[in-house]
């Protein structure tokens, strides 16, 4: 396979041999890293203001209605105006509220995702830090975005927060298990944590054909826990708004809310890309073993394109499914999680390690 | 063996009741075509309201600017807001004779409920539907309107 | 250690706290403010303060006349409001002795069933959004615009219509009033299978419906629940039956009475509802006889002294409406029994206990339109 | 100054900055929060020196887990309002005792050791074959024993769970 056109590391490596032969390398590490900064930062405000404005056209469409349309064509610019109006908007300080923490609690939500969204491979080469252990480095992250949910709803100082962060506390704790076990299915099947080795191992078949039926359980497991840990319906009692207001962000306002909805979209992101990443193929091409002609086709789509269709075909269900279900209740949810799938997920465990000792994928 | 029987067709008709649901939005979400939305300030010129559609109360007046209203008052007694003052004049007929016309018809948009009364009280038919709707305004002031034009009379066969 | 560090020590499962749902609040539908006492996410007791837009219909009508009372019955429970106008209709005819016409009969009893399936629709709506689909509030929506498309045709107003007064209608039917209804009835029969997929099957919607917020029999009967809710919990109170106005007797359908008594026994309750009143229609729309719209009625309408009753089969339950008069043109003393306050009064009575989504449930199913409430 | 210092300075400076406010704070809430970042900065000290796999456990146990686990029941049990008393001279100066006796002997051990010049190669990856293994070997270096130890802990205090759950039934 020839994927020589798209490959990215040896632009990279271009990048940093250039800078190292003009400056010390202490700061060709420093420009190095402002440059991947940025770019991921650039990368993280063009894919959440574009996830905003393709919720709104998914759900209006489920609705029978257009959506945004009067900003831009098609609504496009829609986002755009409505961050430079969550700019304008006052900050509201609430009495008696915990101030280091109400404004502390955004930031952590937002530091937690943009930590987890460095170490996912968007193409070959085309990666921040590939780490060895890089699923597991990616769930220790998100996992840290839950305190801020709680700081938040705690610092408010009001009932409906605080009702919203406790369950949310007691949903992603629970939730975790179920992401961890789904991915660790995989991980069996694949033999590494890396995401580069994960994605190089499906250049001859997704690990969802390749596990087959135990990879296909685990990707329904980890698609409903994964939308359960970002907060998003039909699972979104942290934020219910028709019992909670707004749940744990009730209180905030302006810029700081907008780090909450920001965030939410890009955990959204995080996790489609993860199962991408593991369940799809990553950037890998859809290829059919013997059709080489059709394989050929496959490999001239760029595979950073690959990459993004897939995560969005996956965002696309999650919407699917926040725009069809009614939301759970909170005891509901915690018996899907410990009567339903996490039994599921320790069998399946058992069959994809009995599969792969025996052999039987693909 | 019972207890796991069922509770694998548990989940199966759980899934199988989303699933369902799933497919309803899915199905709408493939066929834009189906859409309802009007899009209100472009289809503007083509808007065509109800001929029965209430939306403000106006007076017709003809080419000679002349209307049916005789300034009886009945329509201000009939509406139960008060949102109609009827204002008359008493004029000196050429024959000496002393005469009510109406001066003006005050008629309090913001006030109105829209019921119908004063149209269908009216003993003359001088008053009518209009289909004007986009009442928004800045000051209030502008929806007291006087419903009879300046300079208009009474049609001739109705002051008889 | 003889200190031990003091940290206020509560026993938290013992400690209720009140929230305050409402009066702005998402669940409540308008201004309904109802106190909750939580323990955890358990509520136990809520008291529901009314009030907030109290309007004084009441007595308001005591210095309007009968023809001007109509247009404020619209704005009481403003999503059945031809029935509620119905009910005064009903009474001024009652007291006068008039005998309406059957073309008004049927033409009252045929608008009164779209207005009854247009409400149920909006309830389908609301409670979708209150269990967090909100994507049901856009289908509810989309096919009450049909049944409003034919009112506007028909009335020239989509939701406050007074459309009828004390001895028959405003006006004719529209020509196209028939051939309209005939054509809703069949898109909306095919588009409540779409309800039915999207809510009524759905596992989540029905674990989380299903025995919750149970009224006894007994209960509905002592708190006056009526309605779909009442009928529900298997209290036959269903006026279009056992009291019938208009032409009810003349058309066949059932009054479905459930046994559980719970919310999802209230929801399937109305979509019964909205199917009987289907069948209404089509046996209806086709024989609306010729004749007068209205009776010949005085000028100036004067009830004899005296009390008098009626009452109608509103969308949310029995509409009462009492008339003190002392021969005057304006009633002495006028009052209502809205459905929606008794319904209201039964919400503690049954959400002790349940979790605070469950209440947000409940109140979905009970279906409360707060300017019914306050009036 | 490499970068690898500069991020060792930046990560010593965060994880004694906030160990001081951790137990210095007067508003509990706020105390566990710092412990979070004197947790994620531990975990970050662990990256510097390569040991991704610790690393990682050390963010999704102490700073995912516990941490969250604390504040979890931060909410349940107090109010915003809540503000520590500041202990008295009596409590204070034991504790400085402690402490600073505590800092004198690390400090005494790490200056004793002697440590090699240069900076052990660690391209080697964090293999989880090998950690598997070891955690599951009875040999020398192998963790078998521990692990089974532990987990009899976390039965005894789920147990323990379960029991104090109980006792409020009734």
């Amino acid at each position: 396979m020839n994927f020589s056109i798209y490959d990215f590391t040896s632009f990279n490596q271009w990048i940093d041999q250039f800078l190292r032969s003009v400056m010390s390398p202490f700061w060709a590490i420093a420009v190095e890293m402002v440059i991947i900064g940025l770019a991921i930062l650039l990368f993280y405000a063009l894919v959440g203001l574009f996830l905003v404005y393709a919720e709104r056209k998914v759900c209006a469409f489920m609705q029978n209605r257009v959506g945004p349309n009067r900003v831009g064509p098609y609504g496009f610019f829609q986002t755009i105006a409505d961050f430079i109006k969550l700019m304008l908007k006052e900050l509201i300080t609430i009495k008696n509220a915990d101030q280091l923490l109400f404004n502390l609690a955004p930031f952590i939500i937002i530091i937690a995702s943009f930590m987890a969204i460095a170490a996912i491979p968007f193409a070959k080469g085309l990666h921040a830090i590939d780490f060895d252990i890089g699923i597991l480095y990616v769930i220790a992250v998100s996992s840290l975005g839950v305190v801020g949910i709680l700081l938040a709803g705690w610092s408010s100082n009001s009932k409906y927060s605080l009702i919203g962060a406790m369950r949310s506390g007691a949903q992603i704790i629970s939730y975790e298990l179920s992401v961890g076990l789904s991915l660790l299915t995989i991980i069996i099947l694949a033999g590494t944590m890396q995401f580069s080795a994960i994605v190089e191992g499906q250049a001859n078949g997704w690990f969802i054909f390749k596990g087959h039926i135990p990879a296909f359980i685990a990707f329904v497991v980890f698609l409903i826990s994964s939308t359960a840990e970002t907060n998003r319906g039909p699972f979104d009692l942290a934020e219910a708004e028709s019992e909670l207001t707004a749940g744990f962000h009730t209180e905030y306002s302006g810029i700081k809310f907008a780090f909450f909805f920001l965030a939410e979209y890009m955990n959204m992101f995080i996790v489609a890309s993860i199962a991408a990443t593991v369940f799809l193929g990553g950037w890998m091409a859809f290829h059919v073993s013997g059709w080489n002609g059709f394989n050929h086709i496959m490999d001239f789509i760029p595979p950073f394109v690959w990459y993004i269709g897939k995560t969005f075909f996956v965002i696309w269900i999650m919407m699917w499914f926040k725009w069809t279900f009614p939301r759970l209740r909170i005891d509901q949810l915690l018996t899907l999680e410990w009567k339903y799938l996490l039994p599921i997920n320790l069998v399946n465990i058992l069959i994809m390690a009995f599969v792969v000792l025996m052999g039987w994928h693909f | 063996m019972n207890s796991i029987f069922t509770y694998f067709t548990e989940i199966f008709h759980a899934v199988k009741s989303l699933l369902t649901g799933m497919k309803v939005t899915g199905r709408y979400f493939f066929s834009p075509w189906e859409i309802v939305t009007q899009q209100y300030p472009e289809n503007r010129k083509t808007l065509k309201m109800y001929d029965r559609f209430k939306g403000e109360v106006v007076m017709p007046h003809n080419g000679n600017n002349e209307h049916r209203c005789t300034g009886c008052g009945i329509c201000e007694t009939a509406c139960p807001n008060g949102s109609i003052e009827v204002i008359q004049n008493k004029i000196e007929m050429p024959d000496g004779k002393k005469k009510r016309i109406i001066d003006k018809h005050i008629y309090h948009l913001s006030m109105c409920t829209f019921c119908g009364l004063c149209i269908k009280s009216c003993p003359s038919d001088a008053l009518a539907w209009g289909q004007e709707f986009e009442h928004a305004v800045f000051d209030r002031a502008k929806l007291t309107k006087i419903l009879n034009k300046p300079g208009s009379s009474i049609l001739k066969d109705i002051a008889e | 250690m003889k200190e031990v560090i003091n940290l206020p020590v509560k026993n938290i499962e013992e400690e209720e706290y009140h929230i305050n749902m409402g009066p702005q609040h998402p669940s409540t539908h308008g201004v309904l403010r109802l106190v909750v006492s939580l323990q955890g996410e358990i509520v136990k007791s809520l008291k529901p303060h009314c009030g907030y837009i109290h309007r004084g219909i009441e007595k308001m009508c005591e210095k309007d006349t009968y023809p001007q009372i109509i247009h404020l019955t619209d704005r009481m429970d403003y999503l059945s409001a031809h029935i509620n106008n119905h009910a005064v209709c009903l009474l001024v005819e009652k007291a006068l002795e008039v005998d309406v016409p059957e073309r008004v009969k049927y033409i009252r009893t045929i608008v009164d069933e779209l207005n009854r399936i247009a409400s149920h629709q909006l309830w389908w709506c609301s409670f979708g959004m209150d269990m967090g689909g909100l994507t049901c509030f856009f289908y509810g929506l989309r096919d009450r615009e049909k049944i409003l498309d034919i009112f506007e045709e028909s009335f020239g107003s989509r939701l406050l219509h007074s459309y009828y007064t004390p001895g028959g209608l405003m006006m004719d039917i529209h020509p196209n009033f028939q051939k309209g209804v005939k054509d809703f009835i069949k898109y909306f029969r095919k588009k409540i299978k779409d309800y039915d997929d999207l809510l009524t099957g759905n596992i989540i919607m029905q674990l989380r419906t299903k025995g919750v917020g149970i009224i006894s029999k007994e209960d509905a009967i002592s708190y006056g629940v009526t309605g779909p809710s009442g009928r529900a919990s298997g209290f036959a109170c269903d006026v279009r039956k056992h009291h019938p106005y208009g032409v009810y007797d003349k058309a066949d359908f059932k009054e479905i009475l459930g046994t559980a008594g719970d919310t999802f026994e209230r929801y399937m309750m109305r979509m019964y509802e909205m199917r009987e009143s289907m069948k209404i229609l089509e046996q209806l729309i086709d024989n609306i006889p010729a004749g007068d719209y209205a009776a010949k009625m005085k000028a100036v309408i004067k009830l004899p002294a005296g009390e008098y009753f009626q009452r109608v089969e509103a969308a949310r339950g029995e509409l009462g409406v009492y008339v003190v008069s002392d021969g005057n043109k304006t009633p002495y003393r006028m009052k209502f029994r809205s459905p929606n306050f008794s319904n209201l009064s039964a919400l503690d009575h049954i959400s002790r206990g349940v979790k605070i989504a469950d209440l947000v449930a409940i109140g979905g199913s009970l279906d409360y339109v707060i300017p019914d409430i306050d009036r | 100054m490499t970068a690898n210092q500069l991020m060792f300075a930046v990560f010593a400076a965060i994880i004694i900055i906030f160990s001081i406010l951790t137990v210095t704070s007067r508003r509990i809430l706020r105390a566990a929060t710092f412990l979070l970042f004197v947790l994620v900065a531990t975990g970050g000290m662990y990256f510097l020196l390569r040991f991704n796999f610790l690393a990682a456990i050390q963010l999704t146990l102490y700073a995912g887990g516990i941490v969250v686990l604390i504040i979890f029941s931060i909410l349940l049990t107090s109010h915003i309002a809540e503000k520590l008393e500041a202990p008295s001279w009596k409590k204070i100066i034991p504790a400085l005792l402690a402490s600073g006796f505590g800092a004198v002997i690390t400090i005494a051990t790490i200056l004793q050791y002697n440590f090699p010049a240069e900076v052990v190669a660690t391209s080697e990856r964090t293999d989880i074959r090998v950690i598997a293994k070891s955690l599951i070997s009875t040999e020398k270096f192998g963790y078998a024993l521990p692990f089974e130890v532990i987990s009899i802990l976390l039965l005894a205090a789920m147990v323990g769970a379960i029991i104090l759950a109980k006792k409020r039934k009734d």
